[in-house]
């Protein structure tokens, strides 16, 4: 009952939450000089391809651009009517790129799922190496599966992801004939899903998915190691040996349950934080996720294009945040939100 | 073994009722950290592993005296030079730690340089001798260095840059950044994230609701757009130094939330541990149940996240610069160096420029088994 | 005796095409490749590029080059989808159509899409909201545009408008002809009002005139139902990261064997980021690169050559000045402006750069040392304007120094202003790339060796084009001039205080483009000259005179020294497959002239398998 | 008969110090009970724990064989590998450890950790198993075995995680089990039942047992032969009536002697009239809501203490006994201003005699903090009280700290002169609390609570887990201290013999209400209440021949619903406490 109240409450303030953090992202997406099209306007002269001005004023005002800031916050957010019934987004409006020309529905929808695609592809790989190793490196701590791991880990974060994914691309190609950058073979693109398909997306998932997931994947296992290994003291412990459980088993079941708490703490930000953080990684690497439209609108002030995604990545951060306060009450059931003295 | 007739056994010592005190032991009027010095010595790797990050520290202002060449000289005759090794023995004689003199030559087939060794005249080092102008310990102008090329040669040891600069002397250099600036952020991360994370924690409720609230909108705030408006409004006459400085401690600041996040949760469940009631109900003020009772509970994590977060900032810089925020010329960092290592020709055919990688990775495991040797230090049931 | 391709002879045998004869106009454009030195071909193949961005598929437009006139490899400019252009003393001009000439759906290319674009989208308030084109004005006067019949339209002004030709000749060209048989159902003027509705909630745009807009993208490429005159049309609807183009089956050229250009059947045009060009190309997997491709990546070309089965071709460059110093005559600091617009400062910054080192670090000394001047293939080219003030001399930098009154020094050896502020120039650049850090770090010491500290500053490109044009940034690193290969017809507005995008004068320019609203009056002689000297070559009806026009500007240039140039004639690299023909060993890249490799008519390409 | 298990020779030490286990031998056969009695820390649980290879990661055996017989002879447990041991360990061999509350998984539901005993060792499975786990939870006593299948350890008293422990221990039938004090913190009738199932288990499986316990009493109930340990040595071992009834080491001597008996006869305190509460309660209660229930379940409240009314005389002792779970831990708790009480209570504190009194309930933090340091408290369960993280050291020096009292050198001091008061050495200083025995670690706890000097203290079970010698060590400490410096004490306890030594008053509680409440002479001779008789017969006594009857006292006085009508009370009617003669209250209807 008492969860569900929270839930509810957490839901509402999220809400709330949200309206601030959509102002604020306005406000500093706004933060630089100037406006995607004057800048548009600047790049077409600088190329001395004047040609294509007039389309770029036309555009302005279409999206209210020459309005002042607060106004065009309150058509974009849908608080306000813009020109031609322009209704904003909370009427699933998300407006238009100028950049790609194209609404901006269009052109994230596809980026999405590859976003979700490539992250979760990470965040799996990042559990399924980090937890068997922490949890191994922490069961047989100070042998050389712990310093083998803990070299190797260091090694991918101590690699500038960039750097690391050029040298495993170019090596990859050449002896394992890995495909260079990319999602899928490019003539895949467009076409329903098959087999074929299927495979060649995995196949390109190698290395983004490596390069993207070593470095949290080590962070993790340390951390991991460090918690369980506190555990491993405690006389609960103890007493599932007693009881006959394997050791394995055994830290599984027990001592994981109490380490993961600092790492449910965060669940809610992995996926946004992947989001974001593997911007430059996707830029790097060619993936058509979200993160290259989101730094090329940002670069070029492409207003409602960085807004939406940027919205996007907030959203995802509450709903993650309220999961794992969720979460977290189910994992410890010591655990109140209460105050100190309720 | 002394058996009665009836069959039960009484142990052959003859009984005293009590002892009386024993010795008093020397550990007993040790103050903690001496215990924790004493069962980190233990720890070998730990205790190498702290040494070794010992050294580089007090190496750092010296790290002028020991490289041959300054940060950004440049030696226009050698680009790309290969790394050149220092031998001994010149033809079976014994003539001290020489090198042999390097001649580039481009190679307008592969369009590359080419160096070839002249292993007619071998050059010997100089020692405490004089090179280019330099600042000691960052004041003190001197030109004195511990070795430099000898006359007409040259010594890279690791190879030389784009520019002809010597990557040895270079990641000396480059040091004095990376392992101070970045760690600023570090602890500002941990400062905030520690402390305000413990008072949501350990307080809960309205506290808890405000400082979740924060920590929310600052996660959900994009950073890539701060950067690119952070770009635009530094002062333009700031020099790059000063530049990172504030950019990493902006990146600390930003940076709280997660382990905020992970104190919090953690603090929420052991808040709820006996021993916490215990203290409380001795009268035991917040601040010191957090620093006392509920910190050293969760020290173990702390100084794992600590270790890591160190490669992540000296590599901050990297992806920073992909936005015209990170460290650059005329300063050295790894970070710089590795920024220019990011293609292919460098993985492919000047692979010594991608070398800062080591050092980067060297000091993280250094910091990282430090960490563990203090953590093992610290953990009361360590085997 | 023309014959009919491979590619499109199932549709034409299943009647869906005309046969080849009845496509191509009555009188095609017969390419005579023998006389170029080049081979002649077959058809058939698919080529593969890369470009970096999906937004980059209008390079197929550039690639493309199918214009009214356009440059030939000789930088003249030559009729192409016109069957020819008469210029009557640059005032009137009449263009005379290809009769029979189709677009790529197969509807007649005649005046009326001419008169389309002019009367109802150059013209509609809602389509151009400012008006037709600048480069259609002169003096503020719009010309008499008249569609004598199906294949005549005549533009006439009342004074000269020089830059009219050459402008339709750009890689960028402003299209003066639209589909009007595709674009007039979208248009208010002729469709009815049912339909258009209908596909405004279709398309889910707001106004029948961004509809229009959106639909009528003839440079931006990216809509595959639009009809095309270029010989490739986009086949891939909705492309992200890989965009196909095939033949277009109604192409007006043809070689003297009779065979319909291009040889090419298709070209396919995959995304990547940026990095991995060369890593891609390195792996073989291109057959016609240069954009994304650098002068640092050719060692990792070269060496993947036998195991790409491709070479590397090092072709020129177009752009002026490979880098160049820009210090800013209208910085908002009055005592560094002053400085800077004294000319003995300028001079005395680009003599104090050792631009030997420079080249040799960067393009292993195989670009040309000197100012920024134009290139030798331009007719304005000089050489001792190559050499004025770009000899590395030190002693003569300071003597320069010394005189202008920079006497002071202080404890670090930098010069002091007059005010007492240490000699500090803060360099802005884009942070884009690694050669301009390169050439600047060297810069550092070879200043500081006059006195002066360079201090540099990479900025995103859009801010640091805000900063420029505002007046906040001392000095910024930018390329030469685009065009290092004028001509007399090319406009001088570049060259001349009439654009901020030079940024030694950004408030000058804003002041002749927004025609005083902005900005500010230049006030130095020499720039005042230099207006002047685009006004005459504006005014000037002949090539003889704009020639002297165009040498003054030069000379100017080279004299004021008004941006420093270090290099010129760096080697763009152009990875070819081994069986790609007719790609001509030596070229030049550039944007304009010569729309990169459009100028070299890859229509003309094939593969020899 | 081979011996089941037989140890021998067991040397066990920690770092280079002299062994804390030396040479111990001991064996018990099939069906057999044996009994380790001795001092506290004298190395009981170490030599236990050994034959299950649990010992902790620091501890080294330095010699000695444990075998286990088996279908295929005996073999010697220090040899096998870990994957055989996990075999051995849960399914024949099953321990119950000392301390219940640390030994719990927190985060688990106790029947998640029962029932897993079952589905390792493959046992039962499915409903089957939880049957049999909720049938084991019904005959170690509790009453409400579902509640418990879905509680928390944290949502449990003392006693009740305790046998939850055994619980887990003998649900899966083992050949041997081991149990170390398992029933310290239980009332008498608790631990009659509890007893008395373990002897019908050895009964039905032959089932051997191994009984580290310090309570005289009950070894002479349980025991067929006795080892005595002291000091890491083995002093005297044999069959329980010779070791028993004869002793012949000088240390077994010493210690039975030193057992508490309910005195024989009564010898009447004097009674002053005007009494002067130190800390009074009026109308407490406490509700719990229960965790872990599917938040669409209706809400389950437990009413661990109804509507309490008694006071700590100053410089008395007001011994609380009853039933395990009855609320006495909360009652200290709330008694301490450590739980907030169901509004309507009142908690009273007067510092000084005449002084105003202060409410608990509504006490300011500077009020607070000056109550916190006259006020202590001795806990229950003294591991999970102590930070793990914590020097003893430390730990000690706490209170004074807060308290900004004395400097380090000072506390120190005082931290060392406590540790000898409660008998430990000072070397132990340094420690930290993992490496103590159980009885040391309630010496801590001890000590601790008297670094500040307090004037009144809370004691929940202070001596449950020392063995009768230092016990009366500690209580004459207690005694010493109480009458020097008129220290007032509320003493939980369920030896009803050290509450007839120290107690001034006594109230007996039962599910959350104290049923009678009177002076100790009273209580204990003329007992009115059922559930007080029932408590009185079921004490153990430290004489082999005065067996008593597990099965009917464990019995106890049944479910309140079955008492005499004049007793009777359910969740609606509560008869009230009624004063039957001066100073004795009973619970009942006139
Ligand atoms: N980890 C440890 N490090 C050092 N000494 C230890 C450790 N664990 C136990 N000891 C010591 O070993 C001795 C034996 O401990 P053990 O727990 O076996 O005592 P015990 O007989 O069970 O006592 P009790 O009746 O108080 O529980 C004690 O003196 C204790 O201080
Ligand atoms: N935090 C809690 N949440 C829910 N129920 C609780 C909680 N703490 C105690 N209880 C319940 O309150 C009742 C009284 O518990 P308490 O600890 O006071 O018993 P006790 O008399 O000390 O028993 P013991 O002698 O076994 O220690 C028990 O039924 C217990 O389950
Ligand atoms: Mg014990
Ligand atoms: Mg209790
Ligand atoms: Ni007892």
């Amino acid at each position: 009952m008492a969860i569900l109240r929270f839930a509810v409450f957490r839901f509402i303030t999220m809400l709330a939450t949200l309206v601030v953090v959509s102002v604020m992202i306005f406000a500093i997406i706004n933060l630089p000089p100037g406006d995607y099209l004057s800048n548009q306007i600047n790049e077409l002269r600088a190329t001395g391809q004047s040609s294509g001005v007039a389309k770029a004023e036309f555009l302005r005002t279409e999206y209210a651009l020459d309005r002042p800031l607060w106004e065009q916050y309150l058509i974009w957010m849908g608080f306000a009517p813009g020109p031609h019934g322009f209704s904003g987004m909370i009427q699933g409006e998300f407006g238009w790129s100028f950049e790609f020309d194209r609404p901006v529905a269009d052109i994230v929808g596809g980026a999405l799922w590859l976003t979700v695609l490539v992250n979760m592809a990470a965040i799996l790989f990042v559990y399924m190496v980090a937890l068997p190793l922490g949890v191994i490196a922490a069961a047989r701590s100070k042998t050389w599966i712990d310093y083998t791991s803990a070299f190797v880990g260091y090694l991918g974060l101590a690699t500038p992801n960039f750097l690391l994914a050029l040298i495993l691309f170019y090596y990859g190609n050449r002896y394992l004939n890995l495909p260079i950058g990319g999602l899928m073979d490019p003539k895949f693109e467009g076409e329903p899903m098959s087999y074929e398909k299927m495979k060649s997306v995995l196949v390109h998932l190698i290395i983004p998915t490596f390069v993207i997931g070593t470095s949290g994947a080590a962070a993790m296992m340390q951390r991991l190691r460090a918690n369980l290994l506190d555990e491993l003291g405690k006389p609960y412990v103890e007493t599932a040996r007693a009881k006959g459980m394997s050791e394995t088993r055994m830290l599984v079941k027990y001592p994981l349950r109490v380490a993961f708490n600092p790492f449910v703490a965060d669940i809610g930000t992995l996926l946004p934080a992947m989001v974001s953080g593997s911007v430059l990684v996707s830029v790097v690497l060619g993936l058509q996720t979200i993160g290259p439209f989101l730094l090329t609108a940002l670069k070029s002030q492409d207003l409602f294009l960085s807004a939406f995604v940027l919205m996007f990545v907030a959203m995802l951060t509450l709903v993650g945040t309220l999961i794992s306060d969720l979460l977290l009450a189910l994992l410890d059931p010591r655990i109140r939100f209460g105050g100190r003295s309720a | 073994m002394t058996t009665l007739p009836d069959g039960r056994y009484i142990d052959p010592k003859p009984y005293e009722p009590d002892t009386g005190a024993e010795a008093r032991h020397a550990e007993l009027d040790m103050p903690n950290w001496m215990l924790v010095w004493r069962r980190f010595r233990e720890h070998k790797l730990g205790l190498i592993s702290g040494l070794f990050l010992l050294i580089s520290y007090v190496m750092l202002p010296f790290a002028g005296f020991i490289s041959p060449y300054t940060a950004n000289e440049r030696a226009p005759d050698h680009l790309y030079a290969s790394p050149q090794g220092i031998h001994m023995f010149h033809e079976g004689k014994l003539i001290g730690p020489y090198v042999y003199p390097i001649s580039a030559e481009v190679n307008l087939e592969t369009f590359s340089w080419e160096y070839t060794p002249d292993y007619e005249n071998p050059a010997r080092l100089n020692f405490f001798c004089e090179g280019s102008y330099y600042k000691l310990a960052g004041f003190i102008k001197t030109n004195r260095h511990l070795v430099c090329a000898p006359e007409g040669a040259t010594i890279f040891l690791l190879g030389a840059d784009r520019l002809g600069r010597d990557v040895f002397s270079r990641i000396l250099y480059g040091a004095q950044l990376s392992l101070t600036v970045g760690l600023v952020g570090i602890s500002v991360s941990f400062l905030i994230g520690i402390v305000l994370g413990s008072i949501a924690g350990y307080f809960g409720g309205f506290l808890d609701w405000i400082i979740n609230r924060v920590i929310e909108i600052l996660r959900s705030l994009p950073e890539l757009p701060l950067w690119l408006a952070l770009s635009a409004a530094v002062p333009s006459h700031w020099g790059p130094v000063s530049v990172f400085f504030i950019i990493s401690i902006i990146l600390g600041i930003l940076d709280w939330p997660g382990l905020a996040r992970a104190v919090r949760s953690k603090f929420l469940s052991l808040r709820e541990e006996e021993f916490v009631r215990a203290a409380e109900m001795m009268g035991a003020k917040p601040s010191r149940v957090i620093r006392k009772h509920l910190l050293p509970n969760f020290l173990s994590h702390l100084i794992a996240s600590a270790t890591l977060s160190i490669p992540a900032m000296i590599l901050g810089e990297t992806a920073l610069s992909f936005l015209g925020l990170g460290l650059r010329a005329p300063a050295v960092s790894w970070g710089v160096m590795l920024n220019d290592a990011q293609n292919l020709a460098s993985i492919e055919i000047y692979p010594w420029t991608a070398i800062p990688m080591l050092p980067i990775v060297i000091v993280v495991l250094a910091f990282n088994f430090f960490g563990d040797g203090l953590r093992d230090a610290l953990d009361p049931n360590r085997a | 005796e023309l014959g009919e391709s491979s590619f499109w002879k199932a549709e034409v045998d299943a009647g869906n095409l005309p046969p080849v004869a009845e496509r191509m106009p009555f009188a095609p454009l017969v390419v005579d490749l023998e006389a170029k030195d080049r081979a002649t071909g077959k058809q058939g193949g698919t080529l593969r590029t890369l470009v970096t961005r999906t937004k980059d598929v209008r390079q197929m437009v550039v690639y493309g080059y199918t214009r009214l006139v356009g440059y030939n490899h000789e930088y003249e400019i030559v009729p192409d989808l016109l069957l020819a252009l008469e210029n009557e003393e640059s005032r009137k001009f009449t263009l005379r159509l290809r009769p029979g000439h189709k677009w790529s759906d197969g509807a007649p290319f005649t005046s009326e899409d001419f008169r389309y674009w002019w009367e109802d989208v150059a013209n509609n308030e809602q389509l151009s909201p400012s008006g037709p084109l600048e480069f259609l004005r002169v003096e503020g006067e719009l010309p008499k545009v008249t569609f004598p019949n199906e294949t005549t339209v005549i533009y006439e002004w009342s004074k000269p408008n020089p830059q009219f030709i050459q402008e339709l000749a750009e890689a960028r060209p402003p299209f003066i002809y639209r589909p009007a048989h595709f674009l007039k159902p979208l248009h208010n003027k002729y469709a009815d009002e049912e339909s258009l509705r209908a596909a405004l909630r279709e398309k889910r745009v707001r106004s029948w005139a961004a509809l229009h807009n959106k639909s009528d993208n003839l440079y931006k490429f990216d809509n595959a139902s639009l009809p095309t005159l270029q010989p490739w049309m986009l086949a891939t609807k909705d492309g992200k990261s890989r965009f196909l183009f095939v033949r277009n089956p109604f192409f007006h050229r043809v070689d003297t064997a009779g065979t319909q250009l291009p040889y090419l059947d298709i070209v396919e045009m995959n995304v990547v980021s940026g990095g991995l060009v060369a890593a891609k190309a390195n792996a073989g997997e291109v057959d016609l690169q240069a954009r994304g491709l650098d002068f640092k990546d050719i060692a990792i070309l070269k060496k993947g050559e036998k195991q790409g089965g491709y070479h590397t071709l090092l072709w020129g460059n177009g752009t002026a000045s490979q880098i160049a110093i820009y210090l800013n005559l209208n910085y908002n600091d009055e005592g560094w402006r002053n400085l800077m617009r004294d000319v003995r400062f300028r001079r005395a910054l680009s003599m104090a750069i050792d631009r030997e080192i420079i080249n040799k670090v960067l393009y292993f000394g195989l670009a040309d040392e000197g100012a920024m001047t134009m290139l030798p293939e331009s007719p304005f080219f000089k050489e001792e304007n190559l050499r004025a003030w770009s000899q590395y001399d030190v002693d003569a930098a300071n003597a320069l120094l010394d005189e202008i009154g920079l006497t002071e020094r202080n404890k670090d050896g930098h010069r002091l202003l007059p005010d007492g502020r240490p000699l500090w120039v803060v360099v802005e650049t884009a942070g884009e790339r690694q050669e301009v850090e390169n050439a600047l770090q060297i810069i550092v010491d070879n200043w500081r060796a006059v006195g002066v500290k360079l201090i540099m500053r990479p900025l995103e490109r859009d801010i640091l084009r805000n900063r420029v044009y505002s007046g906040q940034t001392q000095a910024a690193v930018w390329f030469g001039w685009d065009n290092g290969l004028a001509q007399p017809f090319t406009p001088p507005t570049y060259a001349t205080p009439q654009q901020q995008e030079f940024f030694a004068w950004p408030k000058w320019g804003q002041y002749y483009q927004t025609h005083g609203d902005a900005g500010e009056a230049p006030d130095m002689p020499e720039a005042m000259r230099l207006i002047e000297l685009a006004e005459a070559w504006r005014r000037s009806s002949s090539d003889r005179e704009r020639a002297t026009i165009w040498q003054e500007i030069v000379d100017i240039h080279a004299d004021q020294v008004f941006a420093i140039g270090l290099l010129s004639g760096a080697r763009q690299p152009v990875v070819v497959n081994n069986d790609l023909m007719n790609v001509p060993e030596t070229g030049i890249w550039a944007w304009s002239p010569g729309a990169h490799f459009g100028i070299h008519r890859p229509d003309e390409f094939w593969f020899d398998r | 008969m081979t011996a089941l298990l037989k140890v021998e020779g067991l040397t066990i030490g920690f770092g280079n110090a002299a062994p804390v286990v030396d040479d111990v031998s001991f064996s018990v056969d099939p069906g057999e009970t044996l009994a380790l009695v001795g001092e506290s820390g004298s190395g009981k649980t170490l030599s236990c724990r050994a034959a299950l290879r649990i010992l902790p990661a620091v501890a080294q055996v330095r010699g000695g064989a444990v075998m286990l017989d088996g279908p295929d002879g005996p073999c010697d447990l220090m040899g096998l590998t870990e994957r055989q041991m996990c075999y051995v360990r849960g399914n024949r061999v099953s321990m119950i450890f000392q301390e219940p509350m640390r030994s719990l998984s927190p985060l688990h539901r106790i029947g998640n950790q029962v029932i897993e005993v079952l589905r390792l060792h493959g046992t039962a499975k499915g409903q089957g198993a939880r049957k049999r786990v909720l049938e084991t939870f019904e005959r170690v006593g509790f009453k409400d075995p579902e509640r418990i299948y879905g509680s928390y350890p944290f949502e449990l008293s003392g006693g009740m995680r305790q046998r939850a422990m055994i619980a887990m221990a003998i649900v899966g039938k083992p050949d041997l089990l081991i149990a170390d004090e398992p029933t310290t913190a239980l009332d008498v009738t608790t631990q009659a039942q509890v007893l008395g199932l373990i002897k019908e288990i050895q009964h039905e499986t032959g089932m051997a047992m191994i009984l580290v316990t310090h309570d005289l009493g009950v070894v002479a109930n349980m025991a067929d032969s006795v080892t005595v340990m002291n000091r890491g040595r083995v002093m005297e071992a044999g069959p329980a009536p010779l070791v028993l009834g004869s002793p012949q080491h000088g240390y077994t001597k010493e210690l039975f002697a030193a057992a508490p008996m309910i005195p024989e006869s009564s010898e009447q305190k004097a009674k002053d009239d005007g009494r002067d509460y130190i800390l009074e309660m009026r109308n407490v209660s406490k509700t719990y809501t229960l965790k872990g229930k599917a938040p669409w379940h209706p809400k389950e409240h437990v009413y661990a203490v109804r509507g309490i009314e008694f006071g700590v005389e100053r410089g008395k002792t007001l011994a609380v006994v009853g039933e395990s779970g009855s609320g006495k831990t909360t009652c200290a708790h709330m008694a301490l201003g450590a739980e907030w009480a169901d509004p309507g209570a009142e908690i009273l504190f007067k510092p000084e005699k005449g002084a105003e009194a202060v409410n608990l309930q509504e006490l300011g933090s500077a009020d607070r903090l000056a109550f916190q340091r006259k006020a202590q408290m001795v806990f229950q369960d003294p591991y999970s009280t102590l930070n793990p993280r914590m020097r003893v050291k430390d730990a000690l020096c706490e209170p004074m700290e807060i308290h900004g009292l004395g400097t380090h050198g000072e506390r120190i001091e005082r931290a060392t002169e406590m540790l000898r008061w409660v008998g430990l050495s000072e070397n132990m200083l340094t420690r930290y609390p993992h490496a103590f025995s159980g009885g040391q670690r309630q010496r801590l706890s001890i000590a601790r609570a008297l670094m500040l000097g307090p004037m009144f203290l809370v004691c929940d079970e202070p001596t449950s887990a020392l063995d009768v010698s230092v016990q009366e060590q500690v209580l004459q400490l207690l005694e010493e201290i109480r009458d020097r410096l008129n220290l007032s004490y509320m003493f939980i306890s369920h030896d009803l013999a050290v509450v007839a030594r120290i107690a001034d008053e006594v109230a007996v509680m039962r599910e959350g209400l104290v049923i009678e409440q009177g002076p100790p002479e009273a209580l204990f001779y003329s007992p009115q209440h059922p559930y007080t008789k029932a408590l009185l017969a079921a004490q153990p006594e430290p004489d082999i021949n005065r067996p008593i009857d597990l099965q009917t006292v464990s019995q106890g006085a049944g479910k309140p619903t079955t008492w005499p009508e004049a007793f009777r009370f359910d969740d609606v009617t509560i008869p009230p406490l009624l004063e039957t003669s001066p100073g004795h209250k009973v619970r009942c209807h006139v």
